[in-house]
C-alpha cells in the first residue's frame, strides 16, 4: 500500500459493507486532499449512510481498508478516531447546556478547566455566536443548533469532519441560509468536510467535489461544474439537474458526435457525453437540459436559429410560474411535453396556446449508450 | 436480645414493654399483632420460627401442635407457677399435654357473651335474643366460631360434647346455619373488628351484640348503659396462654416476660390494656377500679359459675366451622 | 372539539361534572383527615370539638401519633420498605427498559408479555404465592440439611420481595417508554467525541432516563408505601405502617390517631406527587 | 462495531435480574400454587395428590357462586370506572389548558396518596348511618330520619370504583393525549356529529388506552380484599375473602392455593375474552400505558 | 348585503378574530370565483391558519361575515358546512383503512351501502390510486396519504376544499412532485381550493390567485404573475422570489420613475411599484431581482449597455453552482455584494475574479416609499 501521504486526509481502499445478504456498499474508492470539501450525493438507501458510519468507526467494513492521515484505522474504535461527526438530527445533549456540550469531547480528551474554558469560548467566537454558552438547548434556533454542532466536533481539531444530511431537518429558508454558512464555516476551519446528501443543490452548491453514488457504488467524482455539464454517465446525467430525455438510435456517427432519431421519429444532432464513444445504430439516452432550451415565438424564432442545430416547433401547453424558476411546457407535434427554463419579465411574456420555437445546441445534447438498467 | 412476641392487640402495652426493658436492659421487644387463626396460620407457614413467644387461646394449640408441630414444650420449673390460679393452670395444662409434654401455661381469660344498651335493650339475655325481630335491623355479631357455639347453646344442644362425635357435631352445625342464615335480615351488619362494633353501639345504630368482654368494659366507660350480658346459656369463656413457637431463639426472655407479667403490680397494668382477667391467684382484684366495676356490673357469682370454657377443637373442626360461616355469609337473606 | 363554544351550556355541566368528580375523590380523605382533629375517643359524629392531641398528647388515652411508638415504628418499617422497593424497582427497571428496548432476543415478545403479567395476577395471590415457596424452601433445607435460612420467613425482605414482584413492572414500563423516546444517536455523538463506553452510560444515556427513574421512584415508593393485599401475607414482627393500622382498627379498635396518621401521610405523599410532577414537568421542558 | 461477546454478555447481564425477578417471584411461586393446590389432606401430615380441591369448588355453589359474584361486581366497576372516567380523561387530555392539566392529573393521583384502609375508613366515616352524609342530608331536611348507606353491594362499588379509577384515568389520558386534535377536527368537517365523532374516531383511537384501563381496573378489583370486607354488607362475599378464610381460618393451605389458582384462571379468561373482542394484544396496550 | 351570488364560491367581508388580546386576523375581504385554485401566502404566525379555521367553522370570528355560495354560515357548526379541509398532517384516522376513511363522511351523510361503495372506488380512480381501498393507512407512502386525504373531502362534493400547508411533513422530492399534481386534481374536480402555505415557490406554482398576507392582513391579491412582477408593497417585492434590495432616497422624479441615490451612493434609475406616486427626497427601498440582472464581462459589455439604464461595475467574488440556478455574487466598488443569476454552460463560463458589468433596466427597479417597518 502507498505509504504516509500528508496530501490526503482520508483515504479509502475498496471498501465495501454487506448486511447478511444486502450489500450496502460495494467496493469505494477515493481520497479527499486536505482541507477540501467533498460531498457524496446519492438517492435514497444508496448506502452513504453506510460508507460515512464506516468512517467513523460505527460499522465494521466487510472488505477494503481506510485510512486517515495516512494511517489505517480498522479496528481502532470510534472513539479513538479523530473523525468526528454531525449527525442528522444533530444529536446535540439535551440535558447539557451549550457550553457543557461543546465542552463535552474535551473533557472526555482529559483536558483542564482553564483550556477546556478557552477553546470553548474560541470556537463560540469562530461561530458567530459569542453569547450563547450558558442557553439550554432547547432555547437555540434551528440554525443555532447547526452551529452548534458543528462547533462541538471542530472544537476537538478533527482530521475530518463527516456531515450526514445536517439540513434535512430544517425548514426551506433556513436550509438555503445554512448552506452558504456551511461553506464560510469549512473555509474558516479549512478543515476536510465530508458532506452526506441527497439533495443536488447542496452538494453542487457547497463542494470542491461531489461523488455521486448509485446503488453502492461511485458513478462519478468530480467538480460539480464536471458533473453537471459532463457526466459520465445516463445516471449522473439524470439525476443531477433536470432534463428532458429521450431514448433513441444513432443515425450518422463520427464518435463523438452526429445525428439520432427518438423513439418518436425527431431528428437530433447530439454530442456524446465524456469519454464515451457511440456508433452508428446504438441504441442512446439523449439528455438535454430546460435551461439550454431556448423558446421562443416561432415568428421570431429565424432570427436566433443560427445559434443552435436542433430546432422543433410546438405549442405552449402551460407555463408553470415560479419567479426566477418559471418554465413552459411545449407539446410538440408528436405529442409529447418538453420542459424549458423562460425567464419571465411580466411584460409581452410568453402565454400559453402561442406557437413556440424551441432551439438548443447540440453541445447541449448529452447522449449515451443505453444501459440495462436505464 | 430480641424477644419476638406474637400477641393479642392489647397484649403488649408499651408502658409495660418499657418497664420490662428498663429490667432487663439488653432485651429488647418486638410485638406482631395477632389474633388466634393468624398467629397459627404464620407459625405454619414459618414451621414454628420467626417468634420466641405466641398466645393463643388454649383450645387452639392441641390440633394445631399435632398437626404443623409449631410449638416446642415449656419448661415449667422456669415459670412462676405458684402465682397462677390453680383451675386456670390445671385446666390448660390438660388441655395442651401431648405425650406428656406440657405445651402452655394460662395467661388471662374472659369471656364472649353479649353486649346491650341497658335503656334500649333491656331483655337482651338469651344468644337467641339477637335474632328477635324486636331489634330488627339493631343487633350485630361477628361471624366466627363464637356465635356457631353460642347459637347451639341456644338451641339446646352441647357443641363441645359433640366435637367427639364429628358427624353429630356437623348435623348441629347445620341447624345452627340454619338458625343464622333466618336470623341475618335481623342483623344489621357482621362486625369485623373492635371498631365496627364500638361505633355502631355508641352512635347508636345498634342496640345489642356478640362481643368480648373487654370490648365491652371499654363502652362502659363511654356509656355506663352499655353493659356486658352473659348470656343465660352461659357465656362462653377463653384462656389466652403463653406457648413458645418451635424454633423461637430467646426462651429465657421469653420466660422472663411471662414472670414479668405475672407479677401483680404488672398484671393491673396489663389488665387496664387487655379488659381481660389475669390467670393468677386474685385476678380479678387485680383490675383496675373501672374495670372492676364493669365486670361486677356484668357478672353475679352464678355467671361465673356457668361459664363454658372453650373446649380442645380436633384437627378438622375448623374446617368444617368455615364452610358452615361461608355458607351463612353467602345465603341471601334479610 | 366535544366542546366546540366556550360558553355553551354543555360546557359549564362538563365542568360541574369534573368539579364533582374531583370532590368524590377527596371527600374520603378530607373526613379521615378532619376527624383527627375531633376531640373524642372515637373517630365519628357527633364532632366535639377541635383538638391537636392526636398529634402531639403524650398521655393516655389520647396518645398522639408523634407519641405513639408503635405506629411511629410502623412508619419507619413503611419508610424502609419503600425505599427498599423503590430502589430495587427502578434498578431491575432500568436494566429490564435497556434489555427490551436494546436488546434483540429470541422470544422478545414472549418475555416482554411475561414482564408485563404480575400487574394483573391479584395482589393476594402474588403474597401467598411467595410465602408458599419462601416457606416450603426453608422447611424443605432444614429438613434435609439442617440449614435455617430466617430471611425465608415471614419478614421485611419478603414483603420487600413480594411487593417489588409488581412494583418491578409498573416502573419497567415507565423507564421503558422514556428510553423508546431515546434517541440513539445521542450515543453515538458522545463515542464520536471521544467518551469511553461508560462515560457515555454515565453522563448521556442515565441523564437522559433520570427525570423517569425518579418518577418511576416516586411511584413505587408510594405504592409500597400503601399496599395492604400483598403484604398482608408476608409481614412479619416487623409490621409496616399500613398493617399496624389494619390491626388497630380490626383488632383493638381504632381512636382518631389513625385519622392523625392518615392525615400526615396525605400530606406527606401531597407533596411527593406534587415533588414528581414537577420532575415530568421539567422533563418535557426538554 | 463492538466485540460480539461483549455484545453477549451485556445481554446477559441485562437479562439475568429480568430473569430472577420473573422466574423467583412470579413463575416459581406459582408453580408451587399449583402444586399445593394439587396436594389433599388425607390425615394429619398426610397428603396426596388429587383434584379434591378443585372438585371441592365445583360441588360447592357457595364457592363458584362467590367467583361468579366477584367476577360481575369486578364487571360493573370496570363499566363503571370507564364510564365515569372517560369524560374525567378526556377533559383532561383536550379541554383543559396545559397550565390546568398538570394540577389536575395530580388531582386525580389523590387516592393513590393514602392506603386502601384509610379509603375505606373514609368512606365508612361518611357513609354510615350516623356518618356524615346522613347527617347533612337530615340537615338539609331531605331525608326524616338517618339512612345506612354503609355495608351493602353499592358501597363496595362506590369504594372499588373509588380505588380503581386512576388506573382508568392514565392510560386514558395517555392515550387521548397522543390523538391529535385534527383528528377530531377532521370528524367534525367530514360531517360527523358529536356522537359519530364519539363513536367512531374518539373512541377507535383510544381503545389501547381503555382496554388498558379495563384490564388493570379489573385485575385490581377482582383481587381487592379490604374494600369490600369493610364496606360489604351481611351478603357481600368476595373471592378473596374466601382465599383468606381457606389460608388463615380453616388451615386449608391446599384449598387456598386452589382457589388462588382458579381466581387467577378466571381472571385470565375474563381478560383473554375481553382482548379477543376488542381486537387488542396485551403488548399493545398495558403494555403501552 | 349582496344576493345570492352564484359566481363566488366564497366571500370573506371583514373578517376578524381576537384571542383575547392578539389581533390574530384583522378585517380581511375577499371573494373567490367558482372553481379556481386560491392560495394565500404569509409569513408563519400571520394568521393564515386561523383564517381558515374561521371558514371552517372551528373558530367564530370576532366580526365579519362569511358566505359560502352566496349564504351566510355564521353559526352554522363545522359539520354542517359544505366546506372540507385538509389538514396539515392530513389527519387520516389511522384505526380505519383506506376505504373507510374515505367512506366515513358519506356514512355520517346517511348513504346506501351500493352507494357509498360507488362514490368511494369512483374517487380512488380518480385519484388514480384503484387499488388501495383495502389498505391500511401506514402501509401508504407520503404522497399516497396526501392523495387520500384530498379523496376523502372530495367525495363529499363541497363547495370549497381548504388545504393548510398539506405539503409541509413531505420531503423535497415528493413536495416538488405533488405541486403539479394537486394542481391536476384541482383541474379534475373542478372544486374551489383554497391553499394556505408560507411557500412561495408552492403558491406561485399552483394558483390562479394568490393573497400574500401579513400580520392578519391582506396586503395584495392577485395572480402570480401580478404579485412578482407588480407588487403593491416593500413586504410583497420582499417576501415573493429573491431580490437584491437597497435603500435610498430619491434625485429626481416624474412620479413614477426616475433617479435614486442609495444609501451607499450609487445612483440607480428606478421606475415606482404599482399604483405609487414617489416624491424628489423621499426615502425608499429599492427591489432588483437576481434573474433581471445581466452579468457580463466588463470587455463585452458596452455591446450590451443600451439594454439597460443601470450598469454597475464589480468583481465576482463567488459563484454558486447550482446547476440552472447557479448565481455570483458581485462585489461593487462599494463594498456591496450583489446577487445575480447566470447560466453556467460549462464553456467559457464566468469565474471568481472576473471583472463584470451588472445591467439591468429601470422597468426592473420596484420603489416603494419607505414605511417605518421597512
Ligand atoms: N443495519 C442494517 N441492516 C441491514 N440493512 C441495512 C442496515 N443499514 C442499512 N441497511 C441497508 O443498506 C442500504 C443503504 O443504507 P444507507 O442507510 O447507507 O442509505 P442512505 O444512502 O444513507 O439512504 P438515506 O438517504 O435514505 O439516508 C439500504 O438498502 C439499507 O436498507
Ligand atoms: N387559540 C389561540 N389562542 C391564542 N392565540 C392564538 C391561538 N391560535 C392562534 N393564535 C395566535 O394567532 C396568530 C396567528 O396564528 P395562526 O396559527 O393563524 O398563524 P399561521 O399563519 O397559520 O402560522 P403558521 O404558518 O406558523 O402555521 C399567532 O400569533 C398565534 O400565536
Ligand atoms: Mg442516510
Ligand atoms: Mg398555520
Amino acid at each position: 500500500m502507498k505509504q504516509d501521504n500528508p496530501t490526503y486526509d482520508l483515504e479509502c481502499l475498496d471498501i465495501a459493507k454487506n448486511f447478511g445478504s444486502v450489500r450496502a456498499v460495494k467496493g469505494v474508492s477515493f481520497d479527499i486532499p486536505s482541507g477540501s470539501f467533498f460531498s457524496i450525493l446519492g438517492p435514497s438507501g444508496c448506502g452513504k449512510t453506510t460508507l460515512m458510519r464506516m468512517i467513523a468507526g460505527f460499522e465494521e467494513p466487510s472488505g477494503g481498508d481506510i485510512k486517515i492521515k495516512g494511517k489505517s484505522v480498522l479496528g481502532v474504535p470510534p472513539n479513538r478516531r479523530n473523525v468526528k461527526m454531525v449527525f442528522q438530527h444533530l444529536a446535540l445533549f439535551p440535558m447539557m447546556n451549550v457550553y457543557e456540550n461543546i465542552a463535552y469531547g474535551l473533557r472526555c480528551a482529559g483536558f483542564g478547566k482553564d483550556h477546556i474554558r478557552r477553546k470553548v469560548h474560541d470556537v463560540l467566537e469562530r461561530i458567530a455566536l459569542p453569547d450563547v454558552a450558558e442557553r439550554e438547548i432547547h432555547q437555540l434556533s434551528g440554525g443555532q443548533k447547526q452551529r452548534i454542532a458543528i462547533a462541538r466536533c471542530m472544537v476537538l481539531d478533527p482530521d475530518v469532519l463527516l456531515l450526514d444530511e445536517p439540513l434535512g431537518a430544517l425548514d426551506l429558508k433556513l436550509r438555503e441560509a445554512m448552506k452558504i454558512e456551511l461553506k464560510l464555516l469549512q473555509h474558516q476551519f479549512n478543515t476536510t468536510f465530508i458532506y452526506i446528501t441527497h439533495d443536488q443543490s447542496e452538494a453542487l452548491v457547497m463542494s470542491d467535489n461531489v461523488a455521486i453514488m448509485n446503488q453502492g457504488e461511485f458513478e462519478q467524482i468530480g467538480t460539480p461544474q464536471e458533473l453537471y455539464h459532463r457526466p459520465n454517465t445516463a445516471f449522473v446525467a439524470g439525476f443531477v439537474g433536470d432534463s428532458n430525455r429521450w431514448s433513441g438510435t444513432v443515425k450518422a456517427s463520427d464518435g463523438t458526435g452526429g445525428k439520432v432519431e427518438t423513439e418518436q421519429g425527431l431528428p437530433m444532432s447530439f454530442s456524446a457525453g465524456a469519454g464515451q464513444t457511440i456508433r452508428d445504430g446504438a441504441k442512446v439516452d439523449i439528455f438535454v437540459r430546460p435551461e439550454f432550451i431556448r423558446t421562443v415565438r416561432t415568428a421570431e424564432a429565424a432570427a436566433i436559429a443560427a445559434d443552435g442545430d436542433n430546432r422543433m416547433d410546438g405549442v405552449i401547453d402551460s407555463l408553470l410560474f415560479n419567479g426566477a424558476n418559471s418554465r413552459v411546457l411545449v407539446r410538440t407535434g408528436s405529442g409529447e411535453l418538453i420542459e424549458s427554463d423562460v425567464t419571465l419579465t411580466g411584460d409581452n411574456d410568453l402565454k400559453p396556446g402561442e406557437d413556440v420555437s424551441l432551439v438548443w445546441s447540440s453541445k447541449q445534447a448529452m447522449c449515451f449508450a443505453r444501459q440495462e438498467s436505464a | 436480645e430480641t424477644l419476638r412476641l406474637l400477641t393479642w392487640g392489647s397484649y403488649a402495652p408499651d408502658e409495660l414493654v418499657q418497664k420490662f426493658e428498663e429490667e432487663y436492659p439488653d432485651i429488647e421487644v418486638e410485638v406482631t399483632f395477632s389474633n388466634n387463626e393468624e398467629m397459627i396460620a404464620k407459625l405454619r407457614a414459618t414451621g414454628g420460627a420467626g417468634f420466641d413467644l405466641a398466645q393463643p387461646s388454649h383450645d387452639r394449640i392441641y390440633a394445631a401442635q399435632l398437626e404443623y408441630d409449631i410449638y416446642k414444650p415449656m419448661d415449667l420449673s422456669k415459670i412462676d407457677t405458684g402465682v397462677m390460679e390453680g383451675k386456670l393452670l390445671d385446666g390448660v395444662k390438660a388441655n395442651t399435654t401431648i405425650d406428656g409434654e406440657v405445651y402452655a401455661v394460662p395467661h388471662q381469660w374472659g369471656t364472649s357473651g353479649l353486649m346491650a344498651d341497658k335503656t334500649k335493650a333491656p331483655d337482651l339475655k338469651s344468644w337467641a335474643d339477637l335474632c328477635d325481630p324486636a331489634y330488627k335491623g339493631k343487633t350485630s355479631m361477628r361471624l366466627k366460631r363464637t356465635i356457631l357455639l353460642g347459637t347451639a347453646y341456644s338451641m339446646g344442644e352441647d357443641p363441645f360434647a359433640a366435637y367427639s362425635d364429628l358427624e353429630k357435631y356437623q348435623g348441629i352445625l347445620d341447624k345452627v346455619a340454619d338458625k343464622l342464615i333466618e336470623c341475618k335480615g335481623n342483623i344489621k351488619a357482621y362486625w369485623q373488628g373492635g371498631d365496627d362494633l364500638s361505633a355502631m353501639m355508641l352512635s347508636g345504630e345498634i342496640v345489642g351484640s356478640e362481643t368480648w368482654d373487654s370490648t365491652a368494659y371499654k363502652l362502659f366507660d363511654q356509656n355506663p348503659n352499655i353493659v356486658f350480658v352473659p348470656p343465660k346459656e352461659g357465656a362462653l369463656a377463653w384462656i389466652d396462654t403463653f406457648a413458645l413457637p418451635a424454633k423461637g431463639k430467646a426462651d429465657d426472655a421469653a420466660y422472663k416476660w411471662i414472670n414479668f407479667v405475672l407479677r401483680p403490680e404488672n398484671v393491673t397494668l396489663m389488665s387496664a390494656s387487655t379488659g381481660a382477667i389475669a390467670a393468677v391467684k386474685g385476678g380479678k382484684d387485680l383490675l383496675p377500679e373501672d374495670k372492676k366495676a364493669a365486670v361486677n356490673a356484668a357478672f353475679t357469682d352464678a355467671d361465673i359459675d356457668n361459664l363454658k370454657f372453650f373446649a380442645n377443637i380436633p384437627p378438622g373442626v375448623e374446617d368444617m366451622e368455615g364452610k358452615t360461616l361461608e355458607k351463612i355469609k353467602a345465603a341471601t337473606g334479610g | 372539539m366535544l366542546a366546540q363554544k366556550k360558553t355553551s351550556p354543555f360546557l359549564l355541566g362538563y365542568r360541574l361534572y369534573v368539579v364533582a368528580f374531583f370532590i368524590f375523590l377527596a371527600a374520603p380523605l378530607i373526613s379521615a383527615g378532619a376527624f383527627a382533629f375531633n376531640d373524642s375517643l372515637f373517630p365519628a359524629l357527633p364532632w366535639q370539638g377541635f383538638t391537636l392531641d392526636w398529634f402531639f398528647s403524650d398521655t393516655e388515652p389520647k396518645l398522639g401519633m408523634f407519641h405513639d411508638r408503635r405506629l411511629l415504628q410502623g412508619l419507619y418499617y413503611s419508610f424502609v420498605i419503600a425505599i427498599f422497593v423503590a430502589a430495587l424497582s427502578v434498578f431491575v427497571g432500568t436494566t429490564n427498559a435497556f434489555l427490551f428496548v436494546r436488546g434483540e432476543f429470541p422470544g422478545k415478545n414472549f418475555f416482554y408479555i411475561m414482564m408485563v403479567v404480575p400487574l394483573v395476577i391479584p395482589g393476594v395471590i402474588l403474597g401467598i404465592s411467595i410465602l408458599v415457596l419462601a416457606s416450603d424452601t426453608a422447611n424443605y433445607l432444614e429438613d434435609t440439611i439442617d440449614l435455617e435460612l430466617e430471611f425465608l420467613r415471614p419478614g421485611i425482605l419478603l414483603v420487600v420481595l413480594g411487593q417489588f414482584s409488581f412494583i418491578a413492572t409498573i416502573t419497567s414500563l415507565v423507564i421503558t417508554a422514556r428510553l423508546k423516546k431515546f434517541d440513539e444517536t445521542m450515543e453515538e455523538a458522545a463515542f464520536n467525541l471521544g467518551a469511553s463506553r461508560a462515560r457515555v452510560l454515565r453522563t448521556i444515556t442515565l441523564p437522559f432516563l433520570r427525570p423517569a427513574m425518579i418518577a418511576a421512584g416516586i411511584v413505587a415508593f408510594l405504592v409500597s408505601f400503601e399496599n395492604f393485599n400483598t403484604t398482608l401475607f408476608l409481614v412479619g414482627s416487623e409490621a409496616p405502617l399500613t398493617i399496624t393500622m389494619y390491626d388497630r382498627m380490626a383488632k383493638v379498635g381504632s381512636t382518631p390517631v389513625l385519622n392523625a396518621v392518615s392525615f400526615v401521610l396525605m400530606v406527606g405523599s401531597g407533596l411527593l406527587a406534587l415533588l414528581s410532577i414537577l420532575i415530568q414537568r421539567d422533563k418535557s421542558a426538554q | 462495531m463492538q466485540n460480539k461477546d461483549i455484545k453477549r454478555l451485556t445481554l446477559i447481564l441485562l437479562f439475568a435480574p429480568f430473569a430472577l425477578w420473573i422466574l423467583l417471584l412470579i413463575i416459581l411461586p406459582h408453580i408451587g400454587m399449583v402444586v399445593l393446590s394439587l396436594k389433599e389432606k388425607v390425615a394429619p401430615r398426610v397428603y396426596e395428590y388429587s383434584f379434591a380441591n378443585y372438585l371441592d369448588f365445583l360441588h360447592e355453589p357457595i364457592y363458584w357462586n362467590t367467583l361468579l359474584r366477584t367476577g360481575s361486581m369486578s364487571l360493573l366497576v370496570t363499566a363503571l370506572a370507564l364510564l365515569i372516567g372517560f369524560p374525567i380523561a378526556y377533559y383532561i387530555a383536550k379541554i383543559a389548558g396545559p397550565r390546568a392539566r398538570g394540577g389536575l392529573f395530580l388531582l386525580c393521583l389523590i387516592p393513590l396518596w393514602v392506603s386502601d384502609l384509610i379509603r375505606s375508613f373514609g368512606w365508612i366515616l361518611l357513609l354510615r348511618e350516623t356518618g356524615v352524609i346522613s347527617n347533612f342530608l337530615l340537615w338539609t331536611g331531605l331525608i326524616g330520619q338517618p339512612v345506612e348507606f354503609l355495608y351493602n353491594d353499592a358501597a363496595v362499588i362506590v369504594g372499588l370504583v373509588y380505588t380503581v379509577i386512576l388506573f382508568m384515568i392514565v392510560p386514558l389520558v395517555s392515550t387521548l393525549d397522543g390523538m391529535d386534535n385534527s383528528m377530531i377536527e377532521a370528524g367534525y368537517n367530514l360531517g360527523g356529529n358529536g356522537f359519530t365523532v364519539l363513536r367512531r374516531i374518539i373512541i377507535p383511537y383510544a381503545m389501547p388506552g381503555i382496554v388498558a384501563g379495563c384490564i388493570v381496573t379489573f385485575m385490581l378489583s377482582a383481587g381487592s380484599y379490604l374494600t369490600p370486607i369493610l364496606l360489604g354488607g351481611k351478603n357481600s362475599s368476595w373471592f378473596t375473602e374466601q382465599i383468606y378464610n381457606q389460608f388463615i381460618t380453616r388451615f386449608n393451605w391446599e384449598g387456598g392455593a386452589a382457589f388462588g389458582m382458579l381466581l387467577l384462571l378466571f381472571t385470565s379468561i375474563v381478560i383473554w375474552l375481553g382482548l379477543k373482542l376488542s381486537g387488542q394484544t396485551l403488548a399493545n396496550t398495558v403494555a403501552k400505558s
